[in-house]
């Protein structure tokens, strides 16, 4: 039983990893209808900008904040420079066109991150501790064993998640962004300059990348394969919906948490490796059923 | 009008009791009407009175919560759009539904679906019964362009014709079916006075050259006046009146409840 | 400009409806065809067969194949390298277990693999809709990788998990060389082109454009939705098969499952998307237009006489590679096909301008 | 190839000579229709067994030699079987507009004592019920198309579908019943009634014969080479003599093939589709084909501006001579090769000209500019001159020697003289007969020695072209003397594209005076393209700026004539802009759109008088007909402006 709560938790603290990208995306879809393939690449570009700061920064007072400042400027600039020379020429464009033309931004993030600060493997190390404890050890014998930095990232992780509930209930932005989400022209109508409110989405998406960036990257390092991890969110998004933040955050769980009960529990029976697809079979099995996600909305055809 | 010599057939089509609700929000409550063969029924009400809804419930769009309905003789509660098109019920709608991508040709070519039955081998290989089939099929749509006197435009694609052209495509495309019932979600919205008087036209001919049922929702009440052989109102998901134009220009109830505050 | 229309009247369906009714047209395609079957296997050389022409052709039907799919029908998938890898090793698959099948069979029988998977992964299709579809497709792209790598028996046991294929035989006829190849190839992506055609200007392709543009009329009209969908998914993925099969057999020669991966279907819906939705010969430009930019990038540097390590190279390739994605969809968002249609619209209203 | 059941195609009749293509050249097309959404065949066997079948029912109707035969419609090819039926069994057809106004139809009807008509449509079906009452020998309508005719029980309707089946069944009957007939019909005899639009008088019925439809037929095809291959599209009224002789005597004695458009909205297309190796059109629609191109070209890129501003220049000083076979220098030729690849190939494939050997135009006056731009682009333009009373067959410009400023040299077998007042007149195998039931008429309009008094002002010059100045009635002198030829006069003004009518005044007065009527496409391009903005035709007529526009048209007229001895006193003095287009259906227009001034003078006789006594503006009110049938009044305060005027000879210094 300790084993199983050891799997279930390290595959829900893993989950909210896949959350904070699926967090991204949702942004994005909502406030724009984009559906935004770009969020792998920008968790890398990111991560990469902010690591390769670091190593710029390290003599400085206080490399840390410094290099964070920087990079979210540097989010801030790109989230501009989408705006301006994807969104804008491409308004009213078919979503598919648009899909498209996110792809080619991931396309040249990756290479312009690259191109920019190398494409070696780094590792990154902004303090968050290292090492494994037990936990629970006076429900379960024995305890259960959990990484330190998965528990740091789950806070973080979380907190984010709280923040950016806030700021979309709370703020006049966020509410702004809500508007927009729901229609357009009213939006527009209510004052709120579209080409503005796209800015400031893709800035929190940047920076909402920057968090599961750094996160992923002092786990794994700071690599080309964090620009894979946008893979990994897309089941999170189809079992979530792709308008809801509360279902990236509950889909990132269910999907954490399966894909590894899948691959401890059932893998061994096929060959192992189920865990590179199972989120998606997950994800398609829960389609048939609810075809707009958890909590998606259903839409009525008018004719 | 030639109401006098004209006959009308047995009962078509018979509503009985439907009622639509959408989660809770009820559409229709307890409508029962029947439209005779070759009859023009006009369904007249105010906005959100049910009336799209009612076409959605005959041909199939909208499963009622109650009640059923009798087409051909045969009852049912359930029917598929697809099975309403095969036992010859075709539409247009309110806000038009053509295919933007294609042409008009194309767009009326698609009425004639269920009458074609090529194999798919020979599709691909585009001989033998598919190519037959193409022909013969598109000197039908050529009857209804000529029909509709829309010759000039055979080969536009629907998406830049104007929009009363691209209604009367679209009644082009419902009567490729050759359809036994007609249901037309207001024909005539948006155009002017000399496209409404085509359209009319149009309408009248269906119903007088090919012997057509048609129910048509329209709000132009002299449009309705002069096509209808009957009119049920509906106000509210209820049906408040049924009977011929002379009878709902009198009913008090109706004109309470529509004529009076309408033009 | 070259169009002399006038006087090119017709008094039967038959040849109003004929693929090519102007005159010119057909002529030009002649010319082409010509081009294709007799100038180039005469001027070209080895590498230009293997690096440009072979797999331009072999892409230009996968990607003919996915537009009948994302183009006609309006069904979005992301799982095109998912069906040209069943297609491969399906064929594989067939022409070791059955012997002496004509290889050609088995890539037909690679193909008809794909369409019973691709109408198996089309069923979610009856459901959900638009980007929803389209991950849901990716699903499929992530299994077959998986299950190409995982299970053996489909790799045949090999050790190293790859797969190397004697080139393709037909009744004693060797497929050696890159000119046979070649001609292979280009035979197979007419006569699919041709299949293509009729389907989408006959009944089935308006079934699939009536789905795609608005679903709910085209069913009141009495269009199956599952009947659309799922034919649009089978005959797609027939075509996407063979283009694999041809891919692995003809082009590689020797693969692994990484050949076919999520790369791979990007590569192919974006020869779609530059190509043009809803075009047969979009899928041809665009297949050119994707298999060649990665070589002209490639070589520019080289031609520029600019000294760059391969990584930055490829670096600045996906760059420049992104860049003219997105700068292309916002010139011209319905493609290479649209382009090549205003052309040839300006060309038959010449002098005038519309 | 005589088979013995079919009549004997003697070939002295155009109902004998279908037959005898039937017989020579059976398989090959005779006519066809676009209908729905092609080109609908039919043999000249197939045609000769619908007019055979035709005929036969019309006769088991009760159909018989001597009656005349009303036709109704557009060009259709059930219409034109109609014209040969009813002359296989001694009948004659009478074609009448279809936008003829109710009074001109019942008028015709009577003087022709119509029995039986065949019309296209409904349409025409519920006018002539409408005049029913008033036609007292009308008894019979065949109409062509059944569109809404289902409830038609009225039972002098019925439609062609019967008639012909009736007709086989007559035919089984009777089977030598077309060819007695047809062996009765005499060459001499009336084969067609034209009724020509009087400007003045009533209409008259113009009787021609087979004989001289045959013979002009044959002197037309000898003088331009028409050959049995060529293509006509046919889309000008059939009751015009020139439809008459071109799509129906024509197309029988040469055997080509007889194109009618689908509708009257689509015959740009259709021409498109047809590519006709012959073309006739007035010079109305040779005008609006280039105004299209000149406003199509405004929105054009500039490189293909240029290219075509380069090369338009080339044909205006190379096309023609190379039109008319004269030398041209190596590098003219080589230039005008490479527009004709570049411009004219493809601007003759856009106008639908690509196959044209030979284009006419005629009944009106050409613009010079408008006349040498087809002909200069390779398309071989001439211009003919003819009336209903001669079968339009007077003169023709021959190949080679087309010159704008006549209407070319008589044609074989035509003789011409000079009468008074510089009267043309005419002895041609294209002569009428008589005028229907009209000694009177027809005494006056033939002399003695068998002339025909054309009413046209002219002569023929040294090398033997005619030149036409006006009509001969129409010619007038100011109070000064001067002579003034106000259809001279409003064909130049109408030779700019923003003037659509002219009308002119100066019979008896002190000074030239115009109406103008503005084309409201060019005028309205015009002033978009000035950021003019206007509601609508009136307003657009009534701005200071259209004013001056025409103005400087008015003053390029005046330097014109102030070049020409005889004619440089009649420069105009002082214009207005009609408020509303002249129009036949309120009989400011005869139906083949020629002006009817007098009428004109005498409905704005406010306007005229406010032309002369100085005034700089005008109240007007006028009751108008709309196409619907309603009317209605329009009205506006016109202004009159002045313009100036050139002394004699300074023409250039100005």
């Amino acid at each position: 039983m300790g084993f199983f709560v050891e799997v279930l938790l390290s595959g829900l603290m893993a989950g909210v990893l896949y959350s904070l990208v699926a967090l991204g995306f949702v942004l994005i879809f909502k406030a724009s209808g984009v559906f935004n393939f770009a969020q792998g690449a920008m968790v890398l570009f990111a991560a990469l900008t902010f690591v390769r700061l670091l190593d710029i920064l390290k003599d400085t007072f206080a490399p840390i904040t410094l290099a964070l400042i920087i990079t979210i400027a540097m989010m801030i600039m790109l989230a501009m420079a989408i705006e301006r020379l994807v969104l804008r020429p491409l308004v009213n464009q078919p979503g598919i066109s648009l899909f498209m033309a996110t792809l080619g931004i991931a396309y040249f993030l990756d290479g312009f991150g690259q191109t920019l600060w190398g494409s070696d493997i780094y590792t990154l190390d902004i303090g968050i501790p290292k090492g494994s404890i037990f936990i629970l050890e006076s429900v379960f014998e024995g305890g259960v064993l959990v990484a330190k930095e998965d528990l740091v990232a789950t806070v973080i992780a979380g907190l984010l998640v709280v923040t950016l509930a806030i700021f979309f209930q709370k703020t006049r932005i966020g509410r702004a962004l809500r508007a927009v989400a729901d229609d357009h022209q009213a939006a527009q109508s209510i004052g709120i300059p579209l080409n503005y409110i796209w800015v400031i989405v893709w800035t929190v998406a940047g920076l909402v990348a920057l968090v599961a960036g750094v996160i992923w990257g002092s786990k794994l390092g700071v690599q080309f394969s964090l620009s894979l991890i946008a893979l990994k969110a897309l089941p999170v998004l189809i079992l979530g919906g792709f308008e809801s933040v509360l279902g990236a955050v509950i889909g990132g769980l269910i999907i954490g948490a399966g894909e590894k009960l899948a691959e401890i529990y059932i893998g061994p029976y096929v060959g192992g490796g189920i865990e590179y697809w199972f989120a998606y079979m997950l994800a398609l099995g829960f389609l048939m059923f609810r075809p707009q996600g958890l909590f998606g909305e259903v839409h009525i055809d008018r004719v | 009008m030639n109401d006098n010599d004209r006959k009308l057939g047995p009962t078509l089509l018979k509503a009985d009791n439907i009622s639509l609700a959408f989660g809770g929000v009820k559409a229709l409550t307890d409508i029962s009407f029947e439209v005779k063969e070759r009859e023009v029924l006009a369904i007249i009400g105010p906005n959100g009175a049910g009336k799209s809804s009612m076409l959605n419930v005959i041909n199939g769009v909208y499963h009622p919560n109650a009640g059923s309905v009798t087409y051909k003789g045969t009852v049912r509660q359930q029917m598929k759009p697809h099975e309403a098109a095969k036992q010859g019920i075709a539409r247009t709608f309110q806000n038009i539904a053509l295919f933007k991508g294609m042409s008009v040709l194309d767009n009326i070519m698609t009425g004639r679906t269920l009458k074609m039955s090529a194999g798919f081998l020979a599709q691909c290989l585009y001989v033998g019964r598919a190519r037959n089939e193409e022909i013969e099929h598109r000197k039908k749509v050529e009857e209804i362009i000529d029909f509709l006197q829309i010759q000039s435009i055979r080969k536009t694609p629907v998406g830049r014709l104007p929009y009363g052209l691209q209604k009367r495509v679209e009644l082009g495309r419902a009567l490729a079916a050759e359809p036994t019932l007609l249901l037309l979600d207001e024909p005539m919205a948006g155009m002017n006075i000399e496209e409404k008087e085509d359209m009319s036209r149009f309408i009248l001919d269906v119903n007088d050259e090919f012997g057509t049922t048609i129910v048509l929702i329209e709000h132009d009440m002299g449009v309705v006046m002069d096509l209808s052989d009957r009119i049920v109102v509906l106000d509210y998901g209820k049906k408040i009146g049924d009977g011929t134009p002379a009878e709902i220009r009198n009913n008090k109830e109706v004109i309470d409840a529509y004529l009076g505050v309408s033009d | 400009m070259f169009y002399r229309e006038a006087g090119q009247f017709k008094t039967s369906y038959k040849a109003d409806q004929a693929v090519f009714p102007i005159f010119q047209d057909k002529v030009f395609v002649a010319i082409w065809l010509l081009i294709g079957f007799v100038v180039i296997p005469m001027l070209a050389n080895e590498y230009v067969f293997r690096a440009i022409f072979i797999p331009v052709i072999i892409m230009a039907l996968a990607a003919i194949g996915l537009n009948l799919l994302v183009g006609y029908c309006g069904q979005v998938s992301l799982g095109s390298g998912a069906f040209m890898a069943v297609g491969a090793y399906a064929a594989y698959n067939f022409m070791i277990r059955i012997p002496d099948l004509n290889p050609l069979i088995c890539f037909l029988l690679g193909g008809l693999s794909a369409t019973v998977v691709g109408v198996i992964f089309g069923i979610p299709s009856l459901r959900i809709k638009g980007f929803y579809l389209a991950v849901a497709t990716l699903a499929l792209q992530f299994f077959t990788d998986w299950t190409f790598s995982r299970i053996d028996w489909f790799t045949n046991y090999t050790p190293s998990g790859s797969i190397a294929v004697q080139p393709v035989a037909v009744w004693g006829f060797v497929f050696d060389s890159p000119i046979r190849k070649y001609l292979l190839c280009l035979t197979v992506l007419v006569i699919f082109t041709i299949i293509a055609k009729n389907l989408v200007r006959g009944r089935i392709g308006r079934a699939w454009m009536a789905t795609r543009d608005m679903d709910v009329a085209a069913e009141i009209i009495g269009i199956r939705p599952i009947f659309a969908k799922l034919s649009a998914f089978a005959v797609s993925s027939f075509f996407i098969g063979v283009a694999g099969a041809l891919w692995a057999f003809v082009h590689l020669g020797s693969w692994e499952p990484l050949a076919f991966d999520i790369n791979l279907s990007f590569s192919i819906l974006f020869m779609v998307i530059i190509g043009g939705l809803g075009s047969i010969v979009g899928g041809m430009l665009g297949a050119a237009f994707i298999t060649l930019l990665p070589l002209f990038l490639n070589q520019l540097p080289i031609w520029l006489g600019i000294n760059m390590s391969t990584a930055m190279v490829s670096h600045l390739e996906y760059m420049i590679f992104g860049a003219l994605i997105i700068f292309f969809l916002a010139v011209e968002p319905l493609g290479l096909a649209r382009i090549w249609q205003i052309t040839k619209e300006k060309l038959r209203l010449w002098p005038f301008p519309h | 190839m005589l088979d013995s059941s079919s009549p004997n195609p003697r070939g002295d009749t155009l109902s004998s000579l279908i037959f005898k293509n039937a017989a020579n050249r059976g398989a090959k097309t005779a006519i066809r229709e676009k209908d729905l959404g092609i080109w609908q065949s039919w043999s000249w066997a197939e045609v000769a067994e619908e007019v055979k079948l035709l005929a036969s029912g019309l006769a088991a109707n009760g159909y018989v030699r001597g009656n005349n035969l009303a036709i109704i419609g557009d060009n259709r090819p059930r219409l034109y079987w109609s014209f040969a039926a009813s002359q296989s069994i001694g009948g004659v057809p009478v074609p009448l507009y279809q936008d003829a106004i109710a009074d001109e139809m019942i008028y015709v009807f009577n003087d022709a004592e119509i029995e039986f008509a065949i019309v296209e449509d409904q349409e025409q079906v519920d006018k002539l019920l409408e005049i029913l009452p008033q036609c007292e020998k009308l008894k019979c309508i065949i109409y062509d198309d059944p569109r809404g005719m289902r409830h038609y029980d009225h039972p002098a309707v019925m439609a062609y579908a019967d008639v012909r089946e009736l007709g086989s069944k007559f035919l089984t009957e009777q089977p030598k019943f077309i060819e007695d007939e047809l062996n009765k019909c005499h060459t001499d005899d009336v084969s067609v009634i034209l009724y020509t639009s009087g400007t003045t008088s009533k209409p008259k019925g113009v009787c021609l014969t087979h004989k001289s439809c045959i013979e002009v037929a044959q002197g037309d095809m000898g003088f331009d080479n028409y050959t049995d291959d060529g293509e006509i599209l046919s889309y000008l009224p059939m009751a015009w003599v020139g439809d008459h002789l071109f799509s129906y005597a024509q197309s029988i004695v040469t055997g080509f093939t007889v194109n009618c458009p689908e509708s009257s909205e689509t015959v740009m297309i259709d021409l498109r589709e047809i590519g006709p190796t012959y073309y006739f059109a007035p010079p109305r629609v040779f005008e609006n084909l280039l105004t299209q191109v000149t406003i199509r070209m405004e929105d054009a890129s500039n490189i293909k501006k240029w290219l075509f501003g380069k090369f338009m220049g080339v044909a205006r000083h190379t096309g023609l001579d190379i039109m008319d076979g004269k030398p041209v220098s190596l590098k003219n030729k080589i230039l005008y090769g490479l527009g004709n690849i570049f411009v004219y190939g493809p601007l003759r494939n856009n106008l639908g000209m690509s196959r044209i050997k030979v284009a006419y135009t005629g009944g009106a006056a050409i613009g010079p500019d408008l006349y040498s731009f087809y002909r200069s682009i390779g398309i071989n333009l001439k211009q003919l001159y003819g009336q209903t009373e001669t079968l339009a067959y007077v003169c023709k410009q021959p190949d080679g020697d087309a010159r704008i400023d006549s209407v070319g040299t008589p044609m074989p077998g035509v003789d011409i003289k000079v009468g008074d007042k510089g009267e043309i007149l005419v002895k041609s195998p294209g002569l009428l007969k008589e005028y229907y039931k009209n000694p009177g008429a027809t005494k006056e309009a033939i002399t003695a020695e068998g002339f025909f008094k054309t009413g046209d002002a002219g002569f023929i010059d040294q090398d033997g072209h005619l030149k036409i100045i006006d009509r001969a009635k129409d010619v007038g002198v100011l109070n000064d003397g001067t002579m003034f030829a106000p259809q001279f006069l409003e064909n130049k003004l109408k030779f700019f594209p923003f003037i659509k009518e002219a009308v002119c005044f100066g019979d008896g007065r002190d000074a030239v005076c115009t109406f103008i009527n503005i084309e409201m496409d060019a005028v309205g391009n015009w002033a978009e393209r000035q950021g003019l903005g206007y509601s609508g035709y009136v307003d657009l007529a009534g701005k200071s700026e259209v004013y001056a526009l025409l103005q400087e048209c008015i003053e390029q007229v005046n330097q014109d004539l102030a070049m020409e001895d005889t004619l440089s006193g009649s420069q105009i003095k002082r214009f207005l802009i009609l408020h509303k287009e002249l129009d036949a259906d309120d009989d400011e227009l005869t139906r083949t759109r020629k002006v009817r001034r007098d009428f004109v003078a005498e409905k704005y006789g406010v306007l005229v008088k406010a032309l002369y006594d100085g005034s700089k503006t005008c109240f007007i009110e006028t009751q108008v007909k709309f196409e619907d049938g309603r009317s209605g009044t329009i009205s506006a305060d016109l202004a009159i402006s002045d313009a100036k005027m050139i002394p004699f000879n300074q023409g250039l210094a100005a």
